[in-house]
C-alpha cells in the first residue's frame, strides 16, 4: 500500500540531540495516532526523520535530501533557529512547505520566504508576555547569559529591548559555545555584575550545568530561562537542588494540563508519551513534534493531494485545535511573501522544593 | 600505458551525468570529488614532505569562508571603525579565496620549518582550532554558529556557450571534475620535478637533505602554499555548491576524512588520493543504504579502517601496483619498469 | 674556532687550512671533537667563536644548504642514504643545485623543465658509473648491502657538485679488503678536481690517501703534517695511535 | 657451553641465515668474520632471543634456548652487546649503565662494578651525568661495551666492539675484550677488523652467505690464502 | 580584586585535570610515539562509568572512581594488545590511523550504549560551596583537585622511581636494547599504555560529576591534552603538569578579561606562540646530528 511520506529534520545526535528526540518521539505519536485512525486520504503517512546532528550544515543536507531523494512534500524541522534559518533557502528553491516546531528567532517568519510556517512562538511574543511580570518580580537590573546562536542571540535581544522599555538597567550580557559545559568564567563575571535576574537561554542540557555552577560559585541571583526548551523536569533531577527557585518559560506545562487551552489533545498525547516510556522531561518538548505532525496532515486533508504547492496553500486555511494552543497561521513579513506565523500560549513556571509550581505571579 | 587509463578514467567521469539521472548520486559524487580535491592537496604535505598536518581543513574552511565572505559581503567595525565590502562576483571572490588561503599556507609553511614531528601535528591542530573558533566567535563577520546563508552561486562565461550559472548538480558535477583535473596535474608535475624530490628528500632524511644543498624553509613553504591554495579552492567551490558554511566546517573529523582518504589510497601516490576518496567518500553512503542506526555505520567506518592499515599498511594503490607486478612477473612479463631493463638490473641473487 | 655544548667544549680553538686540491685527513680519537667540526664547517651546529672561510667566504652562521651552495658538501658518520627510494633517485635528489628549475614553470608543464629532467638523468647515471653502482640503480636504497650503502652515500654527495667533500668516517666498518676499494674510488673523486677532507679511523686508508694529516685530542690540534711525519709524533701515538700500532708497523 | 646446529633465520622471504652450526666451550674467545650481509649479526641476535630462528637448535650450558626469550637468555648469562652502540639516548652514562644490571638486585655489588668500570673508561666516569645521546661515537661505544659487562654475564656476544674506534682504542678494546676473558668469561666476537680478531681469537668461524665456510685457529685462519685475500686485504 | 581570586582559583582547580589528563597522554604520545586519538575515549569511559557505578547501581563515590579507574586500565590494556601490539615498530601515522579509527568506533558504541543525551551524576558533596573570603569553591572541585594532584605525584614516582618507570623509559628509547637488558617489551608497552589510559579515565571520572556526561565530551578533552604535551614538551611529566596549569590559566583569565567566547582558543594560540619562540616547548630534550 502506498503511504504519504511527511520529512523531519531533527538534531538526533550533538548539543541539541535530547531535544531534538523528544520533537521526534512526540511526532512519532502522532503518525501513529493518525495511522491507527485511518490515515489520511485513504492512505497511511510515514515519516522520514533525518539527523541534522545539531549542524546547519548537515541540516541543508538532510533537507536536500528529504526532497531530492524522498521526495516529500512538506516537512517538519528544524529545531534550533539557526538550523532553520539554513534550511530555509532550499526550501525556497525546491518550492516545498515546512512546518517550523521549535525555533524562536523572528528572523524566521520576517525574512520573506513564503514556505514557513511556524507554530511556535517568536522570542518576541515571549518577551511580551513576560512584560507585565518585570514589576511583579521587581527587576531592577537584569545579566544575560545565552549561546551564541540565533536562539539565543534573538531571546537576549528581545528581553533586554523590552526590559530596557520597562526601566530596568542592563548588566552584563554573556554568550556561550553551545557545547561550552564550563561557565565558571561568565559567572563569575555576571556576579561581579551585582544584577538581581539573570536571564539565560540555552538548551537544557547547558541550563543544568549553569544552575550548579552558579551555586558553586554563589551566585544568588534570581535565575531565569527562556526559550521554552528547558524541560524543568529534567533539572530538578539531574540539577536537584541547585535548581530551586529558578523561573522557566514553557509553552506546555504536563504538571497542570488543566490550564492548557485544549486539554483533550494534551491529555491524549501525556497518555501515550507515559506509556512508551520516554522520558517525563520530554514532555515539554515532545509536544512540538506531536502538533507539527497533526498540522501537515491537517493541510494534506484540506489540500486533497499530497503535493508541495497545494499543502502549502491549505496551510493557509488550517485550524487545529492542538497544545500549542489554537493554532492557526497569520501573515508575517514583507508584503507578497509572507510567512505564517501561530500565536501560542506561554507560560512561567517556577522550581521550588524539587517540584514544578506554577510561579504563583 | 597508466595515461591511456587516466585518460579513459576521465572520459568515462565527463560522460557520467548524460547518463546518470538520480540526481543525489551526482551529489554523493560532488562531495567526494571536493574532498578528494583536498585530500590530493593534503598528500602535497602528508605524503610528499611527511609532513603530518591534521589542520588541514583549516585551509578548506578559510577558502570557503573567504569566497562566501567576498561573494556577500560584509560591514565589521575594528575599534568601531567600520569596514565594508560590498558584494564580489563570484569568480572573483574564489580567487581571492585561493590567494588567502596560499598566504596562510605561506604562514603555516614558516612555522613548520621551526616544528616538525609531533610539535607540527600539534600546531597544525591548534591552528585549525583557532580558525574555527574565530569563525565561531567574530559573529560580526562570519555569523558564528547561525552561518553564512544564501551563498550566491558562480556564473561562468565560456567561449562557445556563453553564460552558465553553476547551480544545481550537473554543473557543478563538471566544475568539481575540472577542478580536480586541474589539481592533479599540477600536483604531478610538481612530484615528478626538482621540487618534488626536494619534498621528498625532506620526507625521508632531513639533515642529508640539507647537506646537498636543499632550501628545507624554501620547499615547505612551497609545498604548504600549493597545498593550501589548492584546500582553499577546494573550500570556495564547496561553499558556492552547498551555498551555506558554518564553523563546523572546520571540525577536526573533516580533516581526519581526508587523511583516512590519503593514507589508506596510499601516500605519496598520485592516484592514492582519489582511490582512498573514492572509497570514503562513497562508504558512508553505502553503508547508509543499509538502514541500521548511524552510530552503527560509524563503529563499521571505524573497524574498516583499522582493517585497511592492518592489511594494507602502504595504502590501496601500492598494494595493487605490487600485486599487478606480481602477476606480470609470473606470467613472465617483462619487468614493469623499463628503466630497469635499460639499467641491465642484474637479479639479487647474482649479485657478487 | 671553538665550540661549546652547555659547560663542554668540544673544540677549542682549532685552526687548520684546506688547500685546493688535496686530501687532508683529520684524526683523532673518541670525542675529539672532528664531527662537531664537520657539523660546524658544514653548518649544522654554530660555532661559539671563530670564523670559518671557504674561498674567500665566511660561512660560520649560513644555514647548511647555503653552505652546500658554496660547493662544501659532507657525508654523516652514521650510514645516511634515502632510505626508501631507489638509488637512482636518491641521485637524483643530490643533482638538486645543479637543476634548472622554477616552480611555476614546473606547474605550467614547460618545455624546458622536460629538458631538464633528461639531463640530470644523464648526469645521475654518470655518477653512479663513477661508483660502480648502475647495476644497482632501480633497487630501494634500504636494500643495499653496507659497503653499497657508502658508495651512495658519496655519490650523493658527489652529485651536490662538491668542490670540498667531507668524508666522516666513510669506511668505518668494512672489511680491507671493502676498504681498498673504497680507497680508489677516493682517488678517482679526487683526480676530478674536488678537495677532500677526511675523518677516518682506519689507520691504513689515512696514510693510503691523505697528503696531510691533522691530528686533534680533546679540541685542539696536536700535530699536523704528512702521513708519515704523524706516524712518528710521540703525542700522536700516546694520545691516538697506541703502542701496539707503532709495534705492528716495526 | 653453547652449541648451535643446522640454524635458518629468515627475514621474511630473505634467509639470512642458513645452516649455520658452531660450538664455543666454556673460557674460550671465538670470533666470527665475514663480509658485510653475511649473517653474522642475525646469528648473534638469534643466540641471545632477539630473533626466532626458523629452524635449526641453540643450547647454552645443556638448556636448550631455541626460543627462550632475550629476558631468559640474559639470566642464564648471555649478554649481547649489539652492534651499532644502541645506547638509550636519553638516559644518562649512569642510567644507561643501571639498565644492564636491571634483573640484578645486589645493590652493593653493582655499585662496585660500575666503579671498576669507570675506572676502566676514566671518560665514561667525565661523562656519567651527560644524556648518552650526545656523547661521540667511541663514547658510545665504550658505554656499550660496559653495558653488556653490568649483568655479570658468563658469556658475552659482541659484535662489532671496534666499529668507529680510534686506533688506541680499538687496541683498548680488544685488551678489555681479553681481559674479559682472563676473567674467566667466555666470548663470541663478531669483527670487521680481522687482523686484530683472528690474532686474538682461540679459534673462528668464516661466513659466507649464511654458511660457515671455513673453521681453524685464529693462527690457521690468518694463514688461508682465502682469508687472506678476502677479508685481509693482504 | 576578588574577581581575579575567583578566576584564578577556578583557574588552579581546573589545571589540576588537565595535568592529569596530559600526563596520560604524555606517557603514550612522548614515550611510545603513539598519536593516542582513542585518549579523550578513555576520559569519556571513565566518566560514563563513574555514571554507571553512581548512578546506576549506586557505588560509593570514592571507589567508584577507582573502579573507573582501575576499568580504564583494563580497557587501556586491551586496545594495547588488541591494536597496537601488532603494529610495533610501525610508523606514527600507521598507529595513529588505527587510533582514529578505534576513536570513531569507540565514540559511536558509547552513543549506541548511552545514547546522546547527556548524563549527569551526584556528587556527595555538599552543594554549598567552601567560602573563603571573596572567593567560593565547591567541595566537588576541591576533592577532585586534591586526589589529581595525588596521581600527577604517584605517576612520577612511577616513572623515576621504580623499575617499571626505568624500563618503561628504555624500552621508547630501543626497544631492542631494553630487550637485551632483560625488559619484557610485550609488558611494558601494555603497562605503559594501560597506566595512561587509566590515568585519562581516572580524570573522566574525576571531571564527570563536576560537569556533565555525552559521548563527544572526548574530544575536547583529547585537543586539550593533546596542547598540555605539547606545551610541556613531549614525554616530560613535570611539562605536563605544568602545561595544564598554564593552560589552565590562560583559558580562565582569557575567558574572564577578554572574551568568554575566545576561552577556547587561548590555549591554542599560547601553543602557536610558545612553539614559535621555543620551537621544542617548555621543557624538551635534543638529539644530536651527524
Ligand atoms: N649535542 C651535544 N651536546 C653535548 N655534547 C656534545 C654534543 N655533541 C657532541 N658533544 C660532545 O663533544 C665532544 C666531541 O664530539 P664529536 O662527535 O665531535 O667527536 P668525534 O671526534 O667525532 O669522535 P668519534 O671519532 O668518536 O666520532 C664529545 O665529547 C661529545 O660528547
Ligand atoms: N631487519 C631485516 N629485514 C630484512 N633483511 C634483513 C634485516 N636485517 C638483516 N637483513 C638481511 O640479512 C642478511 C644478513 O644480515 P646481517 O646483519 O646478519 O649481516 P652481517 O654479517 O652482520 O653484516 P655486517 O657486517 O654488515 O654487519 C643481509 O642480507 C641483510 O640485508
Ligand atoms: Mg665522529
Ligand atoms: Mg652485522
Amino acid at each position: 500500500q502506498e503511504t504519504i511520506k511527511i520529512g523531519v529534520t531533527q538534531p538526533l545526535t550533538g548539543a541539541f540531540a535530547a531535544s531534538g528526540n523528544y520533537v521526534a518521539q512526540g511526532a512519532r505519536i502522532a503518525e501513529d495516532e493518525i495511522n491507527a485512525a485511518g490515515g489520511v486520504l485513504g492512505k497511511k503517512i510515514q515519516l522520514v526523520i533525518e539527523d541534522s546532528k545539531s549542524n546547519p550544515t548537515e541540516a541543508v543536507a538532510t533537507v536536500e535530501k528529504l526532497i531530492v531523494r524522498d521526495k516529500v512534500p512538506a516537512i517538519m524541522g528544524a529545531w534550533s533557529s539557526t538550523l532553520t534559518l539554513a534550511v530555509m533557502p532550499k526550501l525556497q528553491e525546491y518550492k516545498v512547505p515546512m512546518v517550523v516546531e521549535t525555533s524562536s528567532s523572528g528572523k524566521i517568519t520576517t525574512s520573506g520566504n513564503p514556505y514557513i510556517f511556524r507554530i511556535s512562538p517568536t522570542s518576541e511574543m515571549e518577551a511580551v508576555a513576560f512584560k507585565p511580570l518585570v514589576p511583579k518580580l521587581a527587576i531592577k537590573k537584569a545579566d544575560f547569559l545565552n549561546t551564541n546562536n540565533d536562539f539565543g542571540i534573538g531571546s537576549a535581544a528581545e528581553y533586554s529591548k523590552m526590559l530596557k522599555a520597562q526601566g530596568v538597567a542592563i548588566g552584563v550580557m554573556e554568550t556561550m559555545d553551545p557545547k561550552a559545559t564550563d561557565f565558571s568564567a561568565q559567572l563569575t563575571r555576571i556576579k561581579a555584575s551585582g544584577g538581581d535576574t539573570l536571564f539565560v537561554t540555552t538548551a537544557v542540557e547547558q541550563l543544568t550545568l549553569i544552575l550548579k555552577q552558579a551555586k558553586e560559585l554563589q551566585l544568588n541571583t534570581r535565575i531565569v530561562s527562556t526559550g521554552g526548551s528547558n524541560s524543568p523536569d529534567q533539572l530538578i533531577t539531574q540539577a536537584g537542588e541547585a535548581a530551586n527557585g529558578s523561573f522557566h518559560t514553557v509553552f506546555f506545562p504536563p504538571w497542570f494540563p488543566e490550564v492548557v487551552t485544549n486539554p483533550e489533545p494534551a491529555k491524549r498525547y501525556m497518555d501515550e508519551w507515559k506509556k512508551r516510556g520516554h522520558e517525563p522531561g520530554g514532555l515539554t518538548e515532545g509536544f512540538r513534534g506531536y502538533d507539527g505532525i497533526h498540522v501537515i496532515v491537517e493541510a494534506i486533508k484540506i489540500a486533497g493531494k499530497a503535493e508541495p504547492a497545494a499543502i502549502k496553500d491549505a496551510l493557509w486555511k488550517t485550524k487545529i485545535k492542538g497544545i500549542y494552543g489554537n493554532i492557526e497561521f497569520v501573515k508575517q513579513g514583507p508584503a507578497g511573501s509572507e510567512s505564517g506565523q501561530n500565536a501560542p500560549s506561554i507560560y512561567l513556571v517556577k522550581i521550588d522544593g524539587g517540584k514544578v509550581v506554577k510561579s504563583g505571579l | 600505458m597508466s595515461r591511456a587509463v587516466t585518460l579513459a578514467w576521465v572520459a568515462f567521469l565527463f560522460t557520467l551525468p548524460l547518463w546518470m539521472t538520480d540526481l543525489y548520486i551526482l551529489h554523493v559524487l560532488i562531495v567526494a570529488g571536493i574532498f578528494i580535491i583536498a585530500a590530493m592537496s593534503l598528500n602535497l604535505l602528508l605524503g610528499y614532505t611527511g609532513q603530518l598536518s591534521l589542520g588541514h581543513v583549516a585551509f578548506f574552511g578559510i577558502g570557503a569562508y573567504v569566497s562566501s565572505l567576498v561573494s556577500l559581503g560584509f560591514e565589521i567595525h575594528v575599534f568601531d571603525v567600520p569596514i565594508s565590502l560590498a558584494p564580489k562576483p563570484v569568480w572573483f571572490s574564489m580567487i581571492l579565496a585561493v590567494i588567502f588561503a596560499g598566504l596562510c599556507g605561506y604562514m603555516i609553511g614558516k612555522i613548520s620549518f621551526k616544528v616538525r614531528g609531533a610539535y607540527f601535528v600539534i600546531v597544525s591542530v591548534s591552528f585549525a582550532e583557532v580558525t574555527r573558533l574565530v569563525a565561531l566567535n567574530w559573529i560580526e563577520l562570519t555569523q558564528g554558529p547561525m552561518a553564512l546563508n544564501n551563498i550566491p552561486f558562480l556564473k561562468l562565461w565560456l567561449p562557445g556557450i556563453g553564460d552558465i550559472d553553476v547551480l544545481g548538480k550537473v554543473p557543478n558535477y563538471y566544475l568539481v571534475l575540472v577542478v580536480a583535473v586541474v589539481t592533479y596535474v599540477i600536483i604531478r608535475r610538481l612530484v615528478n620535478s626538482r621540487a618534488g624530490r626536494a619534498m621528498i628528500a625532506l620526507r625521508e632524511n632531513e639533515p642529508l637533505a640539507t647537506s646537498v644543498g636543499i632550501d628545507v624553509t624554501r620547499f615547505l613553504v612551497l609545498a604548504t602554499v600549493v597545498s593550501a591554495s589548492l584546500a582553499g579552492l577546494a573550500g570556495a567551490v564547496y561553499a558556492h555548491y552547498v551555498r551555506i558554511v558554518d564553523p563546523d566546517v572546520f571540525l577536526f573529523i573533516y580533516t581526519v576524512t581526508m587523511v583516512i582518504m590519503v593514507v589508506t589510497g596510499g601516500k605519496g601516490t598520485l592516484a592514492g588520493p582519489i582511490v582512498g576518496g573514492l572509497i570514503f567518500g562513497l562508504l558512508p553512503e553505502v553503508v547508509r543504504s543499509f538502514e541500521v542506526k548511524p552510530e552503527i555505520q560509524w563503529v563499521v567506518y571505524g573497524v574498516l579502517m583499522i582493517l585497511v592499515v592492518y592489511f594494507l599498511p602502504e595504502g590501496i594503490v601500492p598494494a595493487l601496483r605490487d600485486a599487478w607486478r606480481r602477476v606480470r612477473a609470473r606470467s613472465g612479463a617483462p619487468p614493469a619498469d623499463p628503466a630497469a631493463v635499460a639499467a641491465g638490473a642484474t637479479p639479487a641473487e647474482a649479485r657478487p | 674556532m671553538s665550540i661549546r655544548f652547555g659547560g663542554l667544549t668540544a673544540v677549542e680553538d682549532m685552526t687548520f687550512e684546506v688547500r685546493e686540491g688535496e686530501v687532508l685527513s683529520l684524526i683523532g680519537p673518541n670525542g675529539a671533537g672532528k664531527t662537531s667540526a664537520f657539523n660546524a664547517i658544514t653548518g649544522y651546529i654554530t660555532p661559539s667563536s671563530g670564523t670559518i672561510t671557504y674561498r674567500g667566504t665566511p660561512l660560520a652562521g649560513l644555514k647548511s644548504d647555503r653552505i652546500a651552495g658554496h660547493g662544501v658538501v659532507r657525508t654523516f658518520q652514521k650510514t645516511s642514504v634515502f632510505n626508501g627510494l631507489p638509488v637512482l633517485d636518491n641521485v637524483l635528489i643530490g643533482l638538486h643545485r645543479r637543476a634548472r628549475q622554477h616552480p611555476l614553470a614546473i606547474m605550467l608543464g614547460l618545455p624546458g623543465v622536460r629538458r631538464d629532467e633528461a639531463r640530470l638523468r644523464d648526469l645521475a647515471w654518470e655518477i653512479l658509473d663513477l661508483v660502480a653502482l648502475r647495476p644497482r640503480a632501480n633497487e630501494v636504497a634500504a636494500a643495499l648491502s653496507y659497503g653499497e650503502l657508502r658508495l651512495l652515500e658519496v655519490a650523493i654527495a658527489l652529485a651536490a657538485e662538491p668542490t670540498l667533500l667531507l668524508l666522516d668516517e666513510p669506511v668505518s666498518g668494512m672489511n680491507p679488503a671493502e676498504t681498498g676499494a673504497f680507497m680508489s674510488l677516493i682517488a678517482r673523486i679526487r683526480a676530478s678536481g674536488i678537495t677532500i677532507l677526511l675523518v677516518e679511523h682506519d689507520m691504513k686508508m689515512v696514510m693510503g690517501v691523505s697528503d696531510r694529516v691533522v691530528c686533534l685530542n680533546q679540541g685542539k690540534i696536536i700535530a699536523d703534517g704528512p702521513p708519515a711525519a704523524i706516524q712518528q709524533d710521540p703525542q700522536v701515538i700516546r694520545a691516538y695511535l697506541g703502542e701496539r700500532y707503532v709495534r705492528a708497523r716495526g | 657451553m653453547l652449541v648451535v646446529e643446522g640454524l635458518v633465520c629468515r627475514y621474511g622471504k630473505v634467509e639470512a641465515v642458513r645452516d649455520l652450526s658452531m660450538r664455543v666451550a666454556r673460557g674460550e674467545l671465538v670470533t666470527l668474520i665475514g663480509a658485510n650481509g653475511a649473517g653474522k649479526t642475525t646469528s648473534l641476535k638469534a643466540i641471545s632471543g632477539l630473533l626466532t630462528p626458523a629452524a635449526g637448535k641453540i643450547t647454552f650450558d645443556g638448556e636448550d634456548i631455541t626460543r627462550a626469550s632475550a629476558r631468559r637468555v640474559l639470566e642464564l648469562g648471555i649478554a649481547h652487546c649489539p652492534e651499532g652502540r644502541r645506547v638509550f639516548p636519553f638516559m644518562t652514562v649512569r642510567e644507561n649503565l643501571e639498565m644492564g644490571c636491571f634483573l640484578r638486585r645486589d645493590a652493593a655489588a653493582i655499585a662496585d662494578d660500575m666503579d671498576r668500570l669507570f675506572a676502566r673508561f676514566p671518560i665514561l666516569a667525565e661523562r656519567r651525568d651527560q644524556t648518552a645521546g650526545t656523547l661521540s661515537g667511541g663514547e658510545q661505544q665504550m658505554l656499550a661495551i660496559s653495558r653488556a659487562l653490568m649483568s655479570r654475564p658468563k658469556l658475552v656476544l659482541f659484535d662489532e666492539p671496534s666499529l668507529g674506534l680510534a686506533p688506541n682504542l680499538v687496541e683498548r678494546t680488544f685488551e678489555i675484550i681479553e681481559g674479559i676473558r682472563r676473567d674467566g668469561v667466555t666470548v663470541v666476537m663478531v669483527e670487521q677488523n680481522a687482523f686484530a680478531a683472528l690474532e686474538l681469537s682461540d679459534r673462528s668461524y668464516v661466513l659466507e652467505q649464511g654458511r660457515v665456510t671455513l673453521t681453524g685457529t685464529g693462527r690457521e685462519l690468518l694463514e688461508n690464502p682465502h682469508v687472506r685475500a678476502a677479508y685481509l686485504g693482504a | 580584586m576578588d574577581q581575579l581570586l575567583q578566576h584564578a582559583l577556578n583557574a588552579l582547580i581546573l589545571g589540576g585535570t588537565y595535568a592529569l589528563l596530559g600526563i596520560g597522554l604524555t606517557l603514550i604520545f612522548g614515550i611510545m610515539r603513539v598519536v593516542n586519538f582513542t585518549h579523550g575515549e578513555l576520559y569519556a569511559f571513565g566518566a560514563y562509568m563513574m555514571y554507571m557505578w553512581v548512578m546506576l547501581i549506586g557505588a560509593n563515590f570514592v571507589v567508584s572512581i577507582a573502579l573507573a579507574m582501575a576499568l580504564g586500565v583494563l580497557l587501556g590494556a586491551g586496545i594495547e594488545i588488541l591494536l597496537l601490539r601488532r603494529l610495533r615498530g610501525a610508523d606514527i601515522d600507521t598507529t595513529m590511523l588505527v587510533m582514529i579509527g578505534a576513536w570513531i568506533a569507540m565514540q559511536n558504541t558509547e552513543q549506541l550504549v548511552w545514547t546522546g543525551v547527556a548524563k549527569s551524576i551526584d556528587s556527595p558533596f555538599p552543594p554549598a560551596p567552601l567560602v573563603m573570603g571573596g572567593v567560593s569553591v565547591s567541595w566537588t572541585r576541591l576533592f577532585v583537585f586534591v586526589v589529581a594532584v595525588a596521581l600527577i605525584a604517584a605517576t612520577w614516582l612511577l616513572i623515576q622511581k621504580t623499575r617499571l618507570g626505568k624500563a618503561m623509559r628504555a624500552t621508547f628509547q630501543d626497544r631492542e636494547s631494553a630487550a637485551l637488558m632483560g625488559v619484557r617489551i610485550d609488558r611494558v608497552h601494555t603497562a605503559t599504555f594501560a597506566i595512561g589510559s587509566g590515568l585519562a579515565a581516572a580524570a573522566g571520572a574525576l571531571l564527570g560529576p563536576v560537569f556533565v556526561v555525552y559521548p563527544t565530551i572526548g574530544d575536547l578533552a583529547s585537543l586539550k591534552a593533546f596542547a598540555i604535551v605539547i606545551l610541556g614538551g613531549l614525554g616530560s611529566i613535570p611539562g605536563a603538569t605544568i602545561g595544564g596549569f598554564i593552560l589552565a590559566f590562560m583559558e580562565e583569565l582569557g575567558a574572564g578579561y577578554v572574551s568568554s567566547g575566545y576561552r577556547d582558543a587561548m590555549g591554542f594560540l599560547l601553543i602557536i606562540v610558545i612553539l614559535l619562540v621555543k620551537p621544542t616547548g617548555l621543557f624538551a630534550r635534543k638529539e644530536r646530528i651527524g
